[in-house]
């Protein structure tokens, strides 16, 4: 494996595949359910996590089972690299019992216990303190783990942010803040929401370490987040990461996208992270060509099974409707 | 008259104050160089330039804020929350600001802002996206609160909000805002406070706003198959309520119907509802049907949701309930 | 049974499920080294430490959401505002996470979270600091609100509260912390949902929480010597209120007056009288008098604050209106 | 004037003796307050200014009529120091309708029209957005005015201060935002609240400059703040600044203050700012000692005026509950 990139090297040949797959499970996940969309079996916002794969799947990477993850409304690609089954992904789209929310949260909301997924949550900056409680709870807990907290660039002049922080930095929770910046909030440019989009340099008004991050290079996101993450496990430090990426489709799939040019996006796309990492594992051996392609194959067929599994799931009853309000029962409620 | 939509209407309201009064200006998330989330604000970019079409970063708190700042020196400004849902991380500008400045500093600062935007459920937007605010903004003294049903409505009421001296909580919906009606060309106004019979009727008084009223429609145009005569009365805006509407309406039909889209539990269709029985005991033959939303956050699955929310079938019910067919 | 005050009550509260469940914790501002702003928490520090009972920054919608998160893993927070005024700042995160958390995971991360502190108005701290939060939690479905009116129900309120695993509101108010009562050591459970009726009475059902229910009292005995015989009955729980209990009584005496410290407009007490007009129609000799804050936001002035707010008198004219003895 | 401290030379004798002046009606004003609290003239909260007085007066010595003030619930001093008549603000903590917010305000929310001071707001953080609204106006209406943004070093946690100070940076609004660091929030010592307790480098986070500026030193922040009000009325780009400072008496009137040692308080009434200035003033030969003393004499009289007017002064009308609730007449209101 010489000419794979040093962050990787490390890394046996199975768990490359499996990133890899874990990029590739994403990218059809997402590109079935913006079609699925279309056929109107997918209804509401749909927000996909095209070309900013890399992040998640190189950042979760290093996430133990007792590891927290919580997020935005762009929270499919994260479950999936948790390691979500495809098909409680697609159930939840389609608004199926079977969904990883029985199909009560849909797209933006997105949970699995197994993982200690929190969530998928539809208020910009809404899941900053629930990360944060997450890593209070493993101090009190004394449990080693590490909490994970996306976030988009748009969500950074939340108050929120500035408030959990502050309580991470003052009390050494072990929380890591990952911007997801793929530049833009909605048709928002960055620089027009952000007095200084240095997004790392932020860190430094709560005491913290705040790195940069090229979101786009799987080696390097796995490879950095990597050293980082067992940096805030052995020192409860919280940090703050700047992660550069980019989102091939709009804010979400009813969004045209007229905000920024089709060169723009182009030169990404060929920045892609999943073409990139493929291409390398191909020249490196790690796999041949055949391999990728039956990877590939074996990966759509695994979506298209999930689409299946979806549609031919039931709707939850009708007595679900007022079910999950409360937990426990109360005399006259 | 131009048939025209909701958005379009509301869009006009906007064009109009601002041309009328250079201290009105818009601020908001994406109402500028996106056209706004729901082009409500389409074409005032271009039209009033940058200096009074603003688009904000994701800082509702902030520039709900600066809002109030800016209408205590004088100017008049509209903030567009993307929707009502995320005037919670803005409330304490509105409750703890807004609402009490004119009152605090002994009448020395009044806050003339408009705050408007979707309220209530769109369309499979889930838990977090689908709140109705009138139950809460309606609650505090210092808040005006408006929700029109109809385009004509919506014209002439967002241009009395954005003349009002007061802060104003203008609520429309998602849902509406392709609602197409002929509305006037140029200026008129409708009164803040003042309601409106949108069908006159003799054997029940429906109460309905915003969205819900569309629905009662229907129901009011099948309920007269069956030789039940619906009065519908729209009380356009929230707070204050055109109890003298209301009264005479109910003292005519002596049977009452409220619709509100949101949930029921210390909510604005009770405050209607208890208004109406303690004002009007007398008047009443039987007593009053609520038709609301069922007690659980917002579900996605279309079944849930559909099953949450009031209906044509719901209304109906009500009606038949109150008049005794069932 | 040692007398002690309402503050004390629910310090021994606190102290017993902390001692019963170490999940369970305690953090706000000015909670530990300050023994807490109104003394609540006096102690907690010095006898489970740091780690459970934690001084927070200013940071309202930070450290919420944080216990949101913490209760999400299975910890059990009971969250202090200093005073209810100041959850403004932080309701998203109480309305759109704790409350809808359960229902939009699918049942999968429910909150096991109490969030208290006085609510309602204080002495003389005017427009800013005198809110009543009840009517507003009370409308949305997931939360749980409890407002106790004496310092036996505060302490097995607040223990039924912290063993509850959804979020629930739990309102104090800093005029009673000094109320003092028999209560007795040691472990007793007042559950949620469940009423109480104070008075025994036959002419006319006073439903009153909180502070409201100790000048209920008085209203109740000056009325007593006057021959008017006064039931009075707390609902304890806000949300879900005890109809079973509310139905008993105005079945009984068929008139009813609630008493509220707050706003009137789609209020819980409009709410309250809405359920017993819809529910209890026939059972009514005279239509419901209410009690409230008059609509305006608190004023500072003593004169204007004391004609503010609900008293013994009003109270009193409002049960002879309903019992048509003016 | 030779002794005088560089920062002052430039100012003539008329000025120094007025901001002296100021300084005084501050420190007797809330000293009058507190007794009239124990005598129970007062109620609610009272936060008083004492200690602080250098900050508010040598500050607002260079707002100009156009500009705009806001602060906390800690208002008194910033409202005298505008030039607000004694009388009016003891005549609203008596809640006279006299008073400046007529009696309906109360100790926290002081306000004047004449001098665009917009309040006295009790919410920590609640102001901020107030400012830089003020600040926006300027811009608005291109009448060079800047907005003064006062806050407690408490508050600097709240999300409300990041909101506003990125859209501050962001839109190049006049807004000078000034923590008066008095070291405590309530009973919490700032390095408990606070991760990175230097609150001038949290400016950078939005490219904005922060200063640090003694704020019992009179001299300092009269000549720093003189620089920094121009600078900011020319650029139009926001500032923050970090004012060390200290109060003497508890949070507000009912605070014992258990939290901090008699030592620590004693060691800054040592450096106390009315001390050191009007000392400088007499070595200097600005004043006298004799007309120091006159000059102390005159200021306690004009409060005692003032209490005399507050508790000969009517409270509000019965009427005026319902007035001003709203300013315009609504049909059915
Ligand atoms: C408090 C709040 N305000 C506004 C919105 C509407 N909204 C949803 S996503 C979004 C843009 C967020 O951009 P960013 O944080 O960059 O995330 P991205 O979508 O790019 O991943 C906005 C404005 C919201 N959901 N919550
Ligand atoms: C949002 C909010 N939370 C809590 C409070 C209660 N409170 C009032 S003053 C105060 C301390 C503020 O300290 P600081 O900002 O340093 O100002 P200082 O009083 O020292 O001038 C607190 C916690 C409040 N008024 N508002
Ligand atoms: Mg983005
Ligand atoms: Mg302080």
């Amino acid at each position: 494996m010489a000419s794979v990139k040093k962050e990787m090297q490390s890394l046996s040949k199975e768990k490359m595949v499996e990133i890899l797959e874990k990029m590739l499970v994403i990218r059809y996940f997402e590109e079935a359910s913006i079609k699925a969309y279309q056929q109107k079996k997918i209804a509401g916002f749909l927000h996909t996590y095209i070309g900013q794969e890399a992040v998640g799947v190189g950042t979760l990477a290093h996430k133990l089972p007792q590891d927290s993850v919580v997020t935005t409304y762009r929270c499919h690609g994260l479950a999936l690299a948790l390691g979500m089954p495809p098909r409680d992904g697609m159930a939840e789209l389609f608004g199926k019992v079977t969904g990883c929310a029985r199909g009560k949260g849909g797209s933006m909301h997105f949970f699995s216990k197994a993982h200690n997924f929190l969530g998928g949550h539809g208020i910009v900056g809404g899941q900053f303190g629930i990360g944060i409680g997450a890593a209070f709870k493993s101090n009190y807990d004394e449990d080693n783990a590490v909490s994970f907290i996306f976030f988009g660039d748009g969500a950074t002049v939340q108050g929120t942010l500035h408030e959990t922080m502050n309580l991470a930095a003052l009390w050494d929770l072990p929380a890591i803040f990952i911007c997801e910046d793929n530049q833009y909030g909605m048709g928002t440019a960055n620089a027009r929401a952000i007095a200084n989009t240095d997004i790392a340099s932020k860190a430094e008004a709560y005491g913290m370490k705040g790195y940069t991050i090229n979101g786009m290079d799987l080696n390097e996101v796995h490879g950095r987040m990597g050293e980082i993450v067992k940096e805030v496990r052995a020192t409860r430090r919280p940090v703050l990461i700047h992660m550069k990426t980019y989102r091939y489709t709009g804010h979400s799939v009813s969004d045209a996208g007229l905000y920024r040019s089709k060169e723009e996006v182009d030169a990404y796309k060929l920045k892609d992270p999943i073409l990139a990492i493929s291409r390398e594992m191909v020249e490196a051996k790690v796999i041949s060509e055949d391999e990728f392609k039956t990877l590939q194959k074996k990966t759509k067929a695994s979506i298209q099974e999930a689409l299946d599994f979806a549609e031919e799931s039931p709707e939850p009853p009708l007595e679900e409707l007022t079910q999950h309000v409360y937990m426990d029962d109360v005399g006259n409620a | 008259m131009p048939m025209i939509e909701m958005r379009e209407a509301l869009n006009q309201a906007l064009k109009e104050e601002m041309t009328r009064d250079e201290k009105v200006f818009i601020l908001g998330e994406e109402v500028a160089e996106f056209n706004g989330a729901y082009k409500v604000t389409k074409g005032l970019l271009d039209h009033f330039g940058p200096k009074r079409v603003i688009d904000t970063p994701i800082s509702e708190s902030g520039f709900t804020g600066l809002a109030v700042g800016a209408a205590m020196m004088g100017l008049r400004p509209v903030v567009e929350f993307m929707s009502f849902n995320f005037s919670l991380v803005a409330i304490d500008q509105i409750i703890s600001n807004a609402a009490k400045m004119y009152y605090m500093s002994g009448g020395l600062y009044n806050i003339p802002m408009v705050m408007r935007g979707p309220n209530g459920a769109g369309p499979r937007v889930s838990s977090q996206h689908s709140h109705n605010m009138e139950s809460v903004y309606a609650h505090f003294p210092g808040l005006r609160v408006m929700a029109p049903s109809t385009p004509l409505d919506a014209k002439g009421m967002l241009k009395a909000a954005i003349r009002c001296n007061d802060p104003v909580v203008f609520l429309e919906n998602e849902l509406a805002y392709n609602l197409k009606e002929e509305v006037p060309e140029g200026d008129y106004i409708i009164p803040i406070g003042k309601g409106d019979i949108k069908r006159e009727g003799t054997d029940v008084t429906i109460i309905a706003w915003s969205r819900m009223m569309s629905l009662a429609k229907t129901a009011a145009e099948e309920l007269a198959k069956e030789g039940i005569n619906v009065e519908l009365l729209d009380p356009r805006t929230l707070k204050p309520l055109d109890m003298p509407l209301i009264a005479e309406s109910v003292k005519k039909t002596n049977r009452v119907v409220v619709v509100e889209e949101g949930h029921h539990f210390s909510s604005l269709g009770a405050q209607v509802a208890e208004s109406v029985y303690s004002n009007l005991f007398d008047y009443l033959d039987s007593p009053i049907a609520r038709v609301y939303q069922s007690e659980n956050p917002m579900p996605y699955a279309a079944n849930l949701e559909a099953a949450t929310l009031p209906s044509v079938e719901k209304i109906i019910q009500a009606v038949k309930q109150v008049t005794y067919r069932n």
